[in-house]
C-alpha cells in the first residue's frame, strides 16, 4: 500500500473517481468514545473546529456509519464488542486509531490493554498523540480522504480472506474475528 | 376527446413537477438544515464540498447509493423493505393536495397547480399521515432489534394521539371555510380578507405541535431519541435504506404538512401582487418556507419530553383544547351565521 | 479535615478492649485484631460513634505476613467531620461483609475479590466487577507482573494486510493476554442479570447516551425499569497496578487520564497527598496558581456536564454553547501546560511553569463574559417546561442513601449534605479566597442540575479572586519549592547549577524515597472526592496507592433509584450523576 | 462552619408563562441571537490555529551549533559532536524519567579516539504520554518538544521518529519556537475569531 500511497500507475475511471469523490466527501463517523479521546474528538465535533464543513456528521448507529473512529483505550474487555461494532458497519468502511492508546496500547502496558486496536480491526489511519488535538484529527481525516482518493475504495475482508488462510486459528478465535 | 388527452398530459406532467421537486427539494433540504443548524450553533455548516457546501447532498447520495447492501441477521425480509416504501409513498402522496398556487389558463383551459383538486384533501390528508405510522411500525418490527422495536412502539403510540388533535385542530378551520377542498379554503380567506390565523390561533399552535409530533421533531422525537435509544426504528437499516427514512420524515413530511399549514392558517398564495403572474407561487413557498424554518429553529432549541409525557400531553390537554375550540368556533359560527 | 480526634478514639477504645488506635496529625486509625469484631465494630462506630458516612474500603497485599491482605474501611462522621481508618486482617481471606452496614461496601467488596481473590462471607453475589466473568488472575495481587500474562499470538492486522512480518516498532510484542471472545462477554452478562420483566435491554457499553463505556442491562417492563446492573470494567487499565511500578513524579500524568474532564484538581490530590507525606511547604504563589487552574479546571468540567446532559435530553445546541466556553478554558490551560486536555501542571512541591505572560488578561476575559454565558444556559433550560417536566423529582437521592453509599460532591450536595473538601480541609488556597457552597433541598436530578450551575458560578468568582491576587505578586515569585530535597528542580536551573543537576539525576534515576508512612488524602473534584491512600515503605515507589473514585460511588447508587422509572428517567439520572469512566474503572 | 448557600428553586411555571409560552420564546430569541452572531469557527486546512510556545508536541534534538548550556560544556571533551548534529549525549536519563521507558531505543558507541557517539535514538510516538518529563530530565537541553502536532499516519512504523528526524525538526520547528516570547499563545489573529478582542496589559 506505501507505494500506492504515494499515488503512481493509477488509472482510475471517471466513475470510481465519482464514487471515491462522494466517498470521502461524506464520512459519517460512529459516535462511539472510549475515553480520554473521545473528549477532543467531541471538540472537533463542536463549534469550533466543525467538521460538518468536511461533510462528516457522527451517526450513532455503526450501520449507517462509514468511519470507525477509535477514540481511547482499548481494553481486553471491550475488545469483542468494539469488533462486533466494526462487523456490523457496511462496506465499504474505514478505521481511524485517534490516539496511543489505540494504535499502540500507549502507556499501559497492562494486564488489561489491548495494545493496539488493530490487533483486532484493520486500521487505515494512526494518528499518535495523547490525546490528539482536534486539528490533528481532522489532519487524520484529511489523509484518509488522500487515501481514498489515491487507492479507491479499500477492501479489507477480500484482502483479509486470504491471509486468514496463512493466520494460526488462535489468532482467529482470539477476538472473535 | 383531446380534451382528456390533453388533462391527462397536463396531470402527467403535474405529477412529474411535484416528484421532482419535492424529491430534489428533500434532499437540499438537509442541505439548508445543516447550514442553519450551522450558524444557529456559531459553527458554519457545510463549507468545502462546492461552493457553500452546495454538493454535500450529492455526495451524501452517492455514498449512500454506493454502500454495500448488508441485511443484519434474522431480519424479516419482506418486511423490511416494505417499511421502506411505506414510510416514502406517503410523505409524497401528501404533496398530492397540496395547491402551489392560482389557477392560471393555458389555451384556454384553466389548470388548477395541484395534482388532485380533492373535495376532501383535508380528509385524504389525514388518512397519508396515520399512514406513515405503518413505515415505522413495519420498520422497527421487521429489524429485529430492542432499539429499533422501543423505537416503533413508541412512534405509533405518537402517531395514534397526535392524528386525532390534527383532525380536530383541522376541522375548526374547515368549519370556518365551510369546505374541505384546499382552493375553496384559500378562496375563502382571500374573499373575507383575513387570514384564519386570526381566527383560530389556538387551533394553528395545535397542528403546529401535531406536525413536529408527526414529522418526529424535537420536543417530540422520541422515536429516535439518540441518547436512549441508539437512532431509534432505523437503526438497523444502512445505506439508501437508511437515508429514505429522515428524507420522508423529516423533510418531505415537514414540507408538505408546512405547505398545507400555508393554506389553512396563512391563506395559501394570497398576497399583494409584486411579482406579476408569479407572485401567488412565490407567496405561497415564502410562507412554506417561512414556517419551515420556524419548524427547524424550535427543532434545534427545545429539548425532548419524554415518551409518556408526550402521549399524556396529547390526551390530557391538546385533545379538550382541541374539542372545546371546535365547539366554540361551531358555535360562532352558528349565531353570527 | 480534621482526624479523629483522641478522645473519640479513647472512647472506641474503652468500648472494645481488643481495638488499638493510632492517631498522627495526618492519620488516625483503628485496627482490629479479631476479625470476628469487625461487623460489631463498624456497627458501633456507625450507630453510636455517628461515623455513618461511609467514603472508601480497600484491601491491601503483603505477601511475606502471616494473614496475607489486610482490609481498610475509610469512614466519617458528617457532624463534626472526623475522618478514622479502620484496618482489619481478613483471616484465611476470608472477612464477614459490611454491605448490610454500609451499602456502598457491596460494590468495593466484589471489586476487592476481582483485584485480589479475598472473599466475604454473607455477601451473596461476590462476582468479577471489573474483569470478565472466567478471569483466572487477580491482578492487584503483589505476585502477578504489571504486564499480565502473555497467552496468545496476536499480530497487528494491518500489518497482516500489508503482508510484512517485520515488526513494526522495536517495542512491537507478538504475544498478548488473553483477548475474550464474545461468548466470554455474553457469559458476563448473563451471570449478572435474570430477567423477570418482558425484555432485557443492552444500554451501552458503545452507545452514545452512556457517557463512555458503561454498560447497563435494563430489565424492562414496558418502558419501565425494574431491576437494572451495571457492568464496569470497560475502561479498567490497571492504574493502581501501573501506580505500584513507577515513581511517585511518573504517575502524575497517569492521574490526567484518569478523570480525563478534570485533569488538574485530580492532578492536584494527588500532588497535595505526596505532598503530605513527605511534608513540602508549597509557595504561595504555586498553591493561587494551582486553585485558579483548577477551579478553570472545573469550570470546564462542568461546562461538559451540561453540554451532554442536555444533548441526553434532546437540547441539542446547549451542547455546542457549552463546548464554545470550554474551548476557551482549553486555550487557557494548553497556553500555560501545554497540552489542552491531559495537561501535566503540577509537580510535586509546586507546578511545572510559572504563568505565561498575558495569561491573567486572557483568565480576565473570559471570566467577564462568562457569567453572561452562564444566564444563556439558564435562559435556555432552567425554567423551561420540558426541562422541568424531565428533571424534576426525578431520580431522589435521600441522604440516608448518600451515608450509606458515599456519594459525593454536587450528588450530595444536590440532597442537601454540606461536604465539600474544600472546605473541610482547605488544601491548596482555598483557605484564603471566599466562595460558598451551594446545596438543593429535594436530591432530585433538577437540585442537581442547579448546584452544578450554581457551583459554575462560584468557581468563577474565585477564579477572580485568584486573579487579583497573582497580579498583586511580584513577577520572580519562586512557583516552585525547590529547597526540599524530593522537588524536581526547575529545568533552567538544571543547566546552570550543578547541584541542581546532581539533584535532578538522583531523583529521575532513584525516584522521590519519600519517608515510611501511610496518608489518605483528597480533593474536591468537579464529581466528587477524589482521595488517594498511599502506603510508603520507604521506596521510590509507593508500595500501594488506592485511588478512592467519586464516580465509583456516586455510580453504585443508580440502580437502587432507577427503579420503576423509565429508560428517559435513567438518561436524565445518569447524566445528573455524571460519572467518568476513566475514574469509574481506574 | 461552612458557608452554606440554600439554593431557592422557583420549578414551576405561572399561568400566564404556560399559556403564552413565555419560556419557550425566551429560549428561541437565545438562539435567534446566536444566529446572528459571527461564527467562531477556524476553517482547519485553509486557517490553522498555531500552538501555543509551550505545546508538547512532536520530539526533536537541538544540534550542536554553539549554543549549549554550561551543563553540555563540561562533558563536551567526551563526545564526537559533528555541527548540525545531535547534541545527545546517551546519558538515558529521558529513558529513565519516561513512565513508558520501552518506547525509546538509544544506542551509542565507542569511537576509536575513546569518545562517544550516539548511533540511534528512536522514539515511537504511539506509546508516548506527550508529558514533557523526558524534556525536563534532560541534562544538556538536547531533547526537546517542537509545536508540530499534525502526526497522523498510515502504518505504525511511519510514528518512530529516528534521530534525523529529530535533528532535522530540532533545527527547524523547535529552534523557531524556542525563540518565541513566553506569552499565552502566539496567533492573536486566528484567537479572535472565539475570543474577540483581548486587552492585553503589555
Amino acid at each position: 500500500m506505501a507505494s500506492s500511497i504515494n499515488g503512481n500507475g493509477f488509472i482510475t475511471t471517471t466513475v470510481d473517481e465519482l464514487l471515491s469523490w462522494g466517498r470521502r466527501n461524506a464520512l459519517w463517523p460512529v459516535t462511539i468514545g472510549l475515553a480520554c479521546c473521545a473528549i477532543e474528538m467531541m471538540h472537533a465535533a463542536a463549534s469550533r473546529f466543525d467538521v460538518d464543513r468536511l461533510g462528516m456528521i457522527f451517526r450513532a448507529s455503526p450501520r449507517q456509519a462509514d468511519v470507525l473512529i477509535v477514540a481511547g483505550t482499548v481494553v481486553n474487555k471491550v475488545a469483542p464488542m468494539l469488533k462486533l461494532v466494526w462487523d456490523q458497519m457496511p462496506e465499504p468502511k474505514w478505521c481511524i486509531s485517534m490516539g496511543g492508546c489505540a494504535s499502540a496500547g500507549g502507556p499501559f502496558p497492562t494486564y488489561a490493554t489491548l495494545q493496539g486496536v488493530d490487533r483486532i480491526i484493520p486500521v487505515d489511519v494512526y494518528i499518535p498523540g495523547c490525546p490528539p488535538t482536534p486539528q490533528g484529527l481532522i489532519y487524520g481525516l484529511l489523509e484518509l480522504q488522500r487515501k481514498i482518493r489515491e487507492k479507491k475504495v479499500t477492501r479489507y475482508e477480500k484482502a483479509f480472506e486470504e491471509f486468514k488462510k496463512e493466520l494460526p486459528p488462535e489468532i482467529l478465535t482470539g477476538a472473535g474475528v | 376527446m383531446n380534451d382528456i388527452i390533453f388533462t391527462g398530459i397536463v396531470i402527467a406532467v403535474k405529477i412529474l413537477v411535484v416528484l421532482a421537486v419535492t424529491l430534489g427539494l428533500g434532499a437540499y433540504l438537509t442541505w439548508y438544515e445543516r447550514k442553519f443548524a450551522g450558524h444557529l450553533q456559531a459553527r458554519l455548516g457545510p463549507t468545502v464540498v462546492g461552493p457553500f457546501g452546495l454538493l454535500q447532498p450529492l455526495a451524501d447520495g452517492l455514498k449512500l447509493m454506493t454502500k454495500a447492501p448488508l441485511l443484519p441477521r434474522g431480519i424479516d425480509t419482506k418486511l423490511y423493505y416494505m417499511a421502506i416504501m411505506m414510510a416514502l409513498v406517503p410523505a409524497i402522496m401528501l404533496f398530492a393536495v397540496v395547491p402551489f398556487g392560482p389557477s392560471f389558463k393555458i389555451l384556454g383551459h384553466e389548470i388548477k397547480p395541484i395534482v388532485a383538486n380533492l373535495n376532501i384533501a383535508i380528509l385524504y390528508l389525514f388518512a397519508m399521515g396515520s399512514m406513515a405510522a405503518y413505515g415505522t411500525l413495519f420498520a422497527g418490527w421487521a429489524s429485529n432489534s430492542k432499539y429499533a422495536f422501543i423505537g416503533s412502539l413508541r412512534k405509533a403510540a405518537l402517531i395514534v394521539s397526535y392524528e386525532v388533535v390534527l383532525g380536530f385542530a383541522a376541522l375548526s378551520v374547515v368549519l370556518l371555510a365551510g369546505s374541505m377542498n384546499v382552493f375553496d379554503i384559500v378562496d375563502a380567506q382571500i374573499k373575507s380578507g383575513i387570514w384564519y390565523i386570526v381566527y383560530q390561533p389556538i387551533s394553528f399552535v395545535l397542528f403546529l405541535f401535531c406536525l413536529l409530533a408527526e414529522s418526529g421533531r424535537v420536543p417530540f422525537d422520541i422515536q429516535e431519541a439518540e441518547a436512549e435509544l441508539v437512532t431509534g426504528y432505523n437503526v438497523e437499516y444502512g445505506g439508501m435504506k437508511f437515508g429514505i427514512f429522515p428524507l420522508a420524515e423529516w423533510y418531505l413530511n415537514v414540507l408538505a404538512l408546512c405547505a398545507i399549514m400555508a393554506v389553512l392558517y396563512f391563506g395559501g398564495w394570497s398576497g399583494p401582487h409584486l411579482f406579476g403572474p408569479f407572485s401567488g407561487f412565490i407567496w405561497f413557498l415564502a410562507k412554506t418556507f417561512g414556517l419551515l424554518f420556524f419548524v427547524l429553529w424550535v427543532h434545534w432549541t427545545l429539548p425532548r419530553y419524554q415518551a409518556k409525557d408526550v402521549v399524556e400531553f396529547a390526551w390530557k390537554y391538546l385533545l379538550p383544547i382541541s374539542i372545546l375550540n371546535l365547539v366554540g368556533t361551531a358555535f360562532l359560527i352558528y349565531f353570527k351565521g | 479535615m480534621p482526624w479523629a480526634s483522641e478522645e473519640t478514639l479513647n472512647r472506641i477504645k474503652r468500648s472494645f478492649r481488643t481495638v488499638d488506635v493510632y492517631k498522627s496529625p495526618h492519620f488516625a486509625r483503628i485496627s482490629v485484631e479479631n476479625t470476628h469484631d469487625i461487623t460489631n465494630v463498624l456497627k458501633h462506630l456507625k450507630d453510636v460513634e455517628d461515623f455513618r458516612y461511609f467514603i472508601d474500603f480497600h484491601v491491601i497485599d503483603f505477601p511475606k505476613e502471616k494473614e496475607r491482605f489486610l482490609g481498610q474501611y475509610i469512614l466519617v462522621n458528617p457532624y463534626n467531620f472526623e475522618r478514622l481508618v479502620v484496618k482489619v486482617w481478613f483471616k484465611s481471606n476470608k472477612l464477614p461483609t459490611a454491605k448490610n452496614i454500609f451499602a456502598g461496601a457491596k460494590w468495593a467488596e466484589r471489586e476487592a475479590y476481582d483485584m485480589f481473590g479475598v472473599e466475604f462471607e454473607g455477601h451473596e453475589d461476590v462476582k468479577r466487577m471489573f474483569m470478565w466473568e472466567d478471569y483466572k488472575h487477580f491482578p492487584l495481587r503483589k505476585d502477578f507482573p504489571l504486564g499480565g500474562i502473555p497467552e496468545q499470538r496476536l499480530p497487528s492486522l494491518t500489518e497482516l494486510i500489508e503482508g510484512n512480518t517485520l515488526p513494526p516498532s522495536h517495542d512491537y510484542e507478538l504475544m498478548h493476554t488473553y483477548v475474550p471472545t464474545i461468548q466470554d462477554i455474553e457469559k458476563t452478562e448473563k451471570s449478572r442479570i435474570t430477567k423477570r420483566g418482558q425484555l432485557v435491554l443492552n444500554w451501552g457499553p458503545l452507545h452514545p447516551g452512556t457517557h463512555g463505556t458503561m454498560w447497563f442491562l435494563f430489565d424492562l417492563e414496558g418502558e419501565h425499569i425494574i431491576q437494572t446492573d451495571v457492568i464496569l470494567g470497560q475502561l479498567h487499565r490497571g492504574m493502581e497496578k501501573i501506580a505500584e511500578n513507577l515513581h511517585y513524579f511518573q504517575f502524575l500524568p497517569y492521574t490526567d487520564r484518569m478523570d480525563y474532564l478534570s485533569a488538574v484538581c485530580s492532578e492536584l490530590s494527588y500532588v497535595q497527598s505526596v505532598e503530605k507525606l513527605a511534608n513540602i511547604e508549597v509557595p504561595l504563589k504555586a498553591k493561587y496558581i494551582r486553585t485558579m487552574f483548577a477551579e478553570l479546571q472545573r469550570i470546564n468540567s462542568h461546562l461538559l456536564w451540561l453540554g451532554t446532559g442536555a444533548l441526553d435530553l434532546g437540547a441539542l445546541t446547549v451542547f455546542l454553547y457549552a463546548f464554545r466556553e470550554r474551548e476557551k478554558i482549553m486555550d487557557l490551560i494548553e497556553g500555560n501546560a501545554g497540552f489542552r486536555l491531559t495537561s501535566a501542571f503540577l509537580r510535586i512541591g509546586g507546578v511545572h511553569y510559572d504563568l505565561a505572560k498575558g495569561t491573567l488578561e486572557v483568565a480576565k476575559h473570559f471570566v467577564k463574559d462568562f457569567y453572561s454565558k452562564l444566564k444563556e444556559y439558564n435562559g435556555l433550560l432552567t425554567r423551561n417546561r420540558i426541562w422541568l417536566k424531565r428533571t424534576k423529582d426525578v431520580g431522589i437521592i435521600t441522604q440516608e442513601d448518600v451515608y450509606q453509599y458515599g456519594l459525593t460532591g454536587p450528588v450530595a450536595r444536590g440532597s442537601g449534605i454540606s461536604y465539600d473538601m474544600r472546605k473541610i480541609d482547605p488544601y491548596a488556597a482555598y483557605d484564603l479566597v471566599d466562595f460558598d457552597i451551594p446545596v438543593g433541598d429535594v436530591g432530585d436530578v433538577y437540585d442537581r442540575y442547579l448546584v452544578r450551575m450554581e457551583e459554575m458560578y462560584q468557581s468563577a468568582k474565585i477564579v477572580e479572586q485568584c486573579i487579583e491576587a497573582l497580579e498583586k505578586m511580584p513577577p520572580n515569585e519562586p512557583y516552585v519549592n525547590k529547597k526540599h530535597p524530593v522537588v524536581i528542580p526547575p529545568k533552567e536551573d538544571v543547566f546552570n547549577d550543578l547541584e541542581d543537576m546532581v539533584k535532578s539525576f538522583r531523583i529521575v534515576v532513584h525516584g522521590e524515597n519519600i519517608p515510611k508512612g501511610e496518608i489518605y488524602s483528597s480533593g474536591e473534584n468537579p464529581r466528587g472526592e477524589l482521595g488517594f491512600y498511599i502506603h510508603s515503605i520507604g521506596k521510590s515507589s509507593p508500595y500501594r496507592l488506592r485511588i478512592r473514585s467519586c464516580s465509583f460511588y456516586n455510580l453504585s447508587v443508580f440502580p437502587k433509584v432507577i427503579e420503576k422509572h423509565t429508560i428517559s428517567d435513567a438518561v436524565a439520572l445518569l447524566g445528573s450523576i455524571d460519572p467518568v469512566v476513566g475514574e469509574t474503572d481506574r | 462552619m461552612i458557608k452554606l448557600k440554600k439554593l431557592k428553586r422557583n420549578d414551576s411555571l405561572g399561568p400566564v408563562e404556560t399559556v403564552l409560552f413565555l419560556d419557550f420564546i425566551k429560549g428561541l430569541s437565545i438562539t435567534m441571537k446566536n444566529l446572528v452572531r459571527k461564527p467562531i469557527t477556524t476553517q482547519y486546512p485553509k486557517e490553522k490555529i498555531t500552538p501555543p510556545r509551550r505545546f508538547r508536541g512532536k520530539h526533536g534534538h537541538f544540534v550542536y551549533d554553539g549554543q549549549e548550556p554550561p551543563s553540555l560544556k563540561a562533558i563536551e571533551g567526551f563526545m564526537s559532536f559533528e555541527k548540525g548534529k545531535s547534541r545527545c549525549v546517551a546519558c538515558y536519563m529521558c529513558q529513565t524519567a519516561c513512565p513508558m521507558p520501552t518506547l525509546f531505543r538509544i544506542e551509542a558507541i565507542q569511537m576509536p579516539d575513546g569518545t562517544k557517539k550516539v548511533v540511534r535514538f528512536d522514539m515511537n510516538l504511539l506509546n508516548c504520554l506527550f508529558c514533557g518529563l523526558c524534556v525536563d530530565a534532560c541534562p544538556v537541553e538536547c531533547l526537546t518538544m517542537s509545536d508540530i502536532h499534525e502526526m497522523a499516519v498510515y502504518r505504525r512504523s511511519q510514528a518512530v521518529l529516528h534521530i534525523n528526524d529529530m535533528e532535522q525538526i530540532g533545527a527547524t520547528n523547535a529552534k523557531a519556537v524556542r525563540e518565541l516570547p513566553d506569552r499565552i499563545w502566539r496567533d492573536d489573529k486566528e484567537r479572535e475569531t472565539l475570543w474577540g478582542k483581548v486587552k492585553w496589559n503589555f
